[in-house]
């Protein structure tokens, strides 16, 4: 066993995947050479596997996309890393008209299995363009996946998973998780965490909070605290943000009668509205309270004045306060 | 001014074939104009005028291995690669069988897993970036086979084009981005689309060769590619060929030119028509007898006529598939799904 | 008063305002010239105002989107066109980026009051990138309005509204509504539609049924059959897609208890999902039963061949069905 | 090599302020690294290297009328553009009267509604074609100004880049591209960026003029733009300048270039400072001596504490306004709004 951080996680996954699976490639903006990315999740990846599998790209997302796509036609599996999730945009038309649709519109004959790293999230100073939760963009695009870890051991073993799907995976990472979260991890464990599932993180009869990313650190801490206050919480790491895992999700939410959804992205338009539409669909008479949602403002995410940036996210202290609040419902 | 057939260098019986191809490919096109007007099929996209060019690029290419990502005006290309008079009426028709897409796709994006030929989507120039996937691929197999991508002239204007020529320069692939300039992106005349000299000028903002072509002359066509073929095969990289051609047509049946272009240039276009030119060649180089070619056209529209039948017989996709194949199967036991 | 379609109505707002306002200018793929866009919604404009103020752009989204921001930024109003709404995708990080954010970030210093035209929808034969619903794509960046008219009153009065709006608004036209829609219109009337509301198009106190596009139209001639059979349908246009009506729609949905969401395109993660989240937020205890969908399959939308357009295609028995079982419910 | 800053044709007066201005860049940005080592702010984006070249730049424009659309590491250049010392401060301690945006970016997103600087994005390359829409809005206006644009060259790999200048060629705007030529981006050196002999070759490829310069040479460089912007002012359209320059120091404090550039590249780079050369010059040509140098350098100092105590103490943004300016105000009666 070793402590590791999630952005260790993340490497290992990559250096694991690339041993094993001689047709994977890794590129994207500094990806390659010394510097192993700009938060140096490929770190080492190239001199170890050589220039021609791990390599910068040009600075030019759409082309970083299409590369990808075209690997994955002819076979060939592909992590490409966006170097910030908010760099992912000039990249939509790529992953939206070719990568979800190539499969489909072929019905199998040729695919697109590649995967797209994306540190999303803020927190960091980083102001508008290094800060945001764009997963909500391709959010309903059929034949794409998104997934994002929370945790370290899913860290690793979701992005093995994504390496090997067959199908397009969008693959989000908190950037304040990487250092923030450890874990003992024993590094001959062949880890794969499934692509199509929600986890249920803690149980709890009392309510229901389902969440992903920095927010489900909160969520989770909060949670502890409640419980010394005898308020039980069943904690919902969504983890597999399109397509929805329903059954977990319908499931916990009628174990309770009481949701609270939380993210860090603005509230209107996200993965929450959606979640919220599902249990609604199917778990209308199990409620005891309105569906919550606790979020960012409907607000451009996010200035970089400390007050600001502080004042858009989502406080470890108002996730506490509104989960009590409902659990008092 | 166009130069002799057999000064190609090719043979008589190739370019025999290749007039066949070309022969068809045009009737056939008269055909899905024919259907589209009796309301059969609801579509088409003509190529008229670019047939000549389109298959003497092909021609330089090796099909059993090389990979190629066309655009909708190919399908005298396509033809050239491989595909049957069968296979382009299915995927006029819409049928399940239709190499394209089986079904999914609009007439005129074509496709073939079993010919190498990728998939296109109907955005342009989208096909660029995944043709620079497609050509590194080569390299991670040791492979020299090359990829050949097209799109019209309008379309080079999209960031897309761009980012991966920048890239093929950078990566020094073998690859060969064609340009089939038409002079015209719907009713946009090509002034209105980019202001360069020649769009071959391109390839020196890439570090990649940019080469001028005639694509209404077979020969000239033919030599060209087959230079950027070799230079691609032996690892000098990647060429840009902006092949000059016409569109005889309108841009597609949902279009009429006639609005937007003036009386006296559609003359002026008609008298250009390349298949013309060539069968005179033909005739002239002894390639084919004034009787051989009365023979190739009645020939040709039997076979026509036959696949007609064929494929407007053909069964259309079975309503259940249409939520099938949008993920791949989930495998058991791979420890990828829950 | 003269009969006039969707598509004319389009067309004389456009007029009027580059009568009105000097500033505008349009332009887009064959905008100019004398085709005046492929659907003709442009005809004639060019020849009236100018090459200079209507024209042709080349074929490139990203600088069709970014020659309006930046005509927007120095005070000059725009309306660029999308040939298809599924072109606007290379456009994205233009559209999100930029136009989205302007005001924000400078704090009204530059803004972007710019339309963005996007002609949608399918049931034309179009396969995937002729007929989709692109708008989920844009939801939920605040700044940025997305509206969409299903009345030829609001084609021409909403389109002169957005484009008197100093907000970014992107605005999408039903391509099926061009033609099959016409309505008596006094020339001479000014129309304007207010940009932020949802409509109540008809009142009825057994259900509640919102949509927007081609398949409210199904809605209102099922609400009309409906009513034959004694049951009365309360019937609301969406027509803010976003930022949403929330008191309109929140209304709507009290008012029945019974609400049904009908939308053209998939049903996970568009518009309706956020609409069903704003309904269980604010409405929960007045509901008497679960928010419907009734919207595409979660499947790439959408194919080429008759039969399988039409099984993707929401269709009006589907509509009159599911509104008559959801007023027995 | 580099000309004689007379050459240029400025006056001994200009080319003092202009001097003057670069000293005061190049010690403001001295002091931002510290303000960030010392946490007292979070970021910076050094242009050192590049100072000289933004200076001639911008000399050649008429910074009354002209549009300017910089990028991240252009501070000399917004400075010469007319910002102070304490609007740049301003922005890095992220307050409310910061000219760029009132605290809501990351520091060095240039932007100043009365200088005629509109604001830029952190997506590289974005600029470009709102730059299109800046320079065609003086068409319409009837105006005879110019617009510069400017980005380094690993943002040229962007579609973005490409589908501006392509416009700009057909539309022959008044405008100026500018690359600012440091061969690196971030960590990635330009052979792996592009693979063109000259970014000025670009210029072709769009039927706009493409010029290479020295962007150490300050003469050089400003005869390029002079040149350029009148042309712009007349009526020839735009112009692309490939502007060749070091990056000192470290792409930005996130950054730490001593991984991938070796003691050697770093020590050569240091040697070719173009200030060391400039204030050679300076004093070669009498233009400062340096006693006067030395009075400059103490009263510099002494403005940059003073800025940065005002800015210091300036006022964040208040948190009220977390939720303003995201749309227009709701005029009333305008009949827009329900
Ligand atoms: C991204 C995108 N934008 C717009 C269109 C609509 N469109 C289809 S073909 C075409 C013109 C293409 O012109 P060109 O590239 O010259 O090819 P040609 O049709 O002349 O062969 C346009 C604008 C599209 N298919 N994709
Ligand atoms: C669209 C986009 N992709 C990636 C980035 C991250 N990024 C910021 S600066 C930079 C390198 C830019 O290099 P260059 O254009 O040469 O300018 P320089 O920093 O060298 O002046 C990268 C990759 C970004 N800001 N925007
Ligand atoms: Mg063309
Ligand atoms: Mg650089």
């Amino acid at each position: 066993m070793a402590e590791i951080d999630y952005l260790q996680a993340l490497n290992q996954a990559m250096d694991e995947e690339l041993a094993r699976d001689e047709t994977l490639t890794i590129f994207g903006e500094d990806v390659g050479g010394v510097k192993g990315g700009v938060f140096n999740a490929t770190q080492g990846l190239a001199q170890k596997y050589g220039d021609e599998r791990v390599f910068n790209s040009p600075l030019s997302e759409a082309e970083i996309a299409g590369l990808a796509i075209g690997l994955g036609v002819t076979g060939h599996h592909a992590v490409a890393e966006f170097q910030f999730a908010d760099y992912i945009l000039p990249a939509t038309n790529q992953i939206i008209s070719e990568a979800s649709r190539m499969r489909y519109r072929t019905q199998g004959d040729w695919t697109a299995p590649v995967v797209f790293r994306a540190p999303y999230g803020g927190g960091v100073g980083g102001g508008f363009y290094h800060s945001q939760s764009t997963e909500k963009v391709f959010m309903g695009q059929p034949g794409l996946r998104i997934v994002t870890p929370s945790t370290v051991r899913d860290a690793k073993g979701l992005l093995k998973s994504a390496i090997r799907c067959e199908d397009p995976v969008l693959f989000y990472e908190h950037k304040r998780l990487y250092h923030s979260i450890k874990a003992d991890i024993d590094p001959d464990e062949e880890i794969l965490t499934p692509i199509d599932k929600a986890q249920v993180l803690r149980e709890g009869d009392d309510l229901t909070v389902m969440s992903y990313g920095m927010t489900l650190q909160y969520v989770l801490q909060a949670a502890e605290a409640l419980a010394k206050k005898g308020i039980s919480t069943e904690v919902v790491d969504i983890r597999s943000l399109y397509p929805l895992d329903k059954a977990t999700i319908v499931a916990a939410a009628k174990k309770t009668g009481k949701v609270l959804l939380v993210n860090e992205d603005n509230q209107q338009g996200g993965i929450l509205g959606e979640i919220s539409a599902i249990i609604n669909e199917s778990a209308l008479f199990d409620l005891d309270a309105p569906i919550q949602r606790l979020a960012g403002p409907d607000t451009p995410a996010m200035p970089y004045a400390k007050n600001l940036e502080k004042a858009f996210l989502v406080q470890p202290d108002d996730v506490q306060a509104v989960m009590e609040k409902l659990a008092q419902f | 001014m166009t130069a002799q057939l057999l000064d190609s260098g090719l043979s008589k019986t190739t370019l025999q074939t290749i007039y066949k191809q070309i022969l068809s490919a045009r009737r056939l096109d008269e055909r899905l104009i024919q259907l589209q007007r009796t309301g059969k099929t609801s579509f088409n996209v003509s190529g008229q005028g670019q047939e000549i060019g389109q298959a003497a690029m092909v021609a330089a290419f090796d099909i059993k291995k090389d990979y190629f990502l066309p655009y909708y005006r190919d399908m005298t290309a396509f033809m050239l690669w491989g595909a049957t008079m069968k296979d382009i009426l299915l995927d006029s028709f819409g049928r399940a069988e239709g190499p394209s897409s089986h079904g999914r796709q609009m007439p005129n994006h074509y496709g073939a897993k079993h010919l190498n030929v990728v998939s296109q989507a109907s955005t342009v120039a989208s096909q660029f970036p995944l043709a620079t996937g497609v050509a590194y691929s080569a390299r991670l197999e040791h492979s020299d086979r090359v990829t050949l991508v097209t799109t019209g002239e309008g379309s080079t204007a999209e960031g897309e084009f761009h980012e991966a020529l920048n890239f093929a320069g950078v990566a020094k692939l073998p690859a060969i981005f064609v340009i089939e300039n038409n002079h015209y992106a719907i009713s946009t005349p090509s002034d209105e689309e980019y202001a360069a000299k020649s769009l071959a000028d391109r390839g020196a903002a890439y570090g990649i060769k940019g080469v001028d072509v005639d694509g209404l002359d077979f020969t000239a066509t033919y030599l060209a590619f087959k230079d950027a073929v070799a230079r691609a095969r032996t690892g000098a990289g990647a060429t840009l060929i902006n092949m000059n051609v016409i569109r005889l047509l309108d841009h597609t049946s949902d279009d009429n030119q006639r609005i937007y272009r003036s009386k006296a240039e559609l003359a002026a276009l008609k008298a250009k028509d390349p298949l013309k030119t060539m069968t005179q060649q033909v005739l002239t180089e002894d390639i084919y007898t004034q009787a051989e070619l009365d023979d190739l056209e009645a020939a040709i529209k039997k076979q026509i006529n036959v696949a007609t039948d064929q494929a407007e017989a053909a069964p259309l996709p079975d309503v259940a598939s249409l939520t099938e194949q949008v993920y791949a199967p989930k495998e058991k036991g791979n420890g990828i799904y829950g």
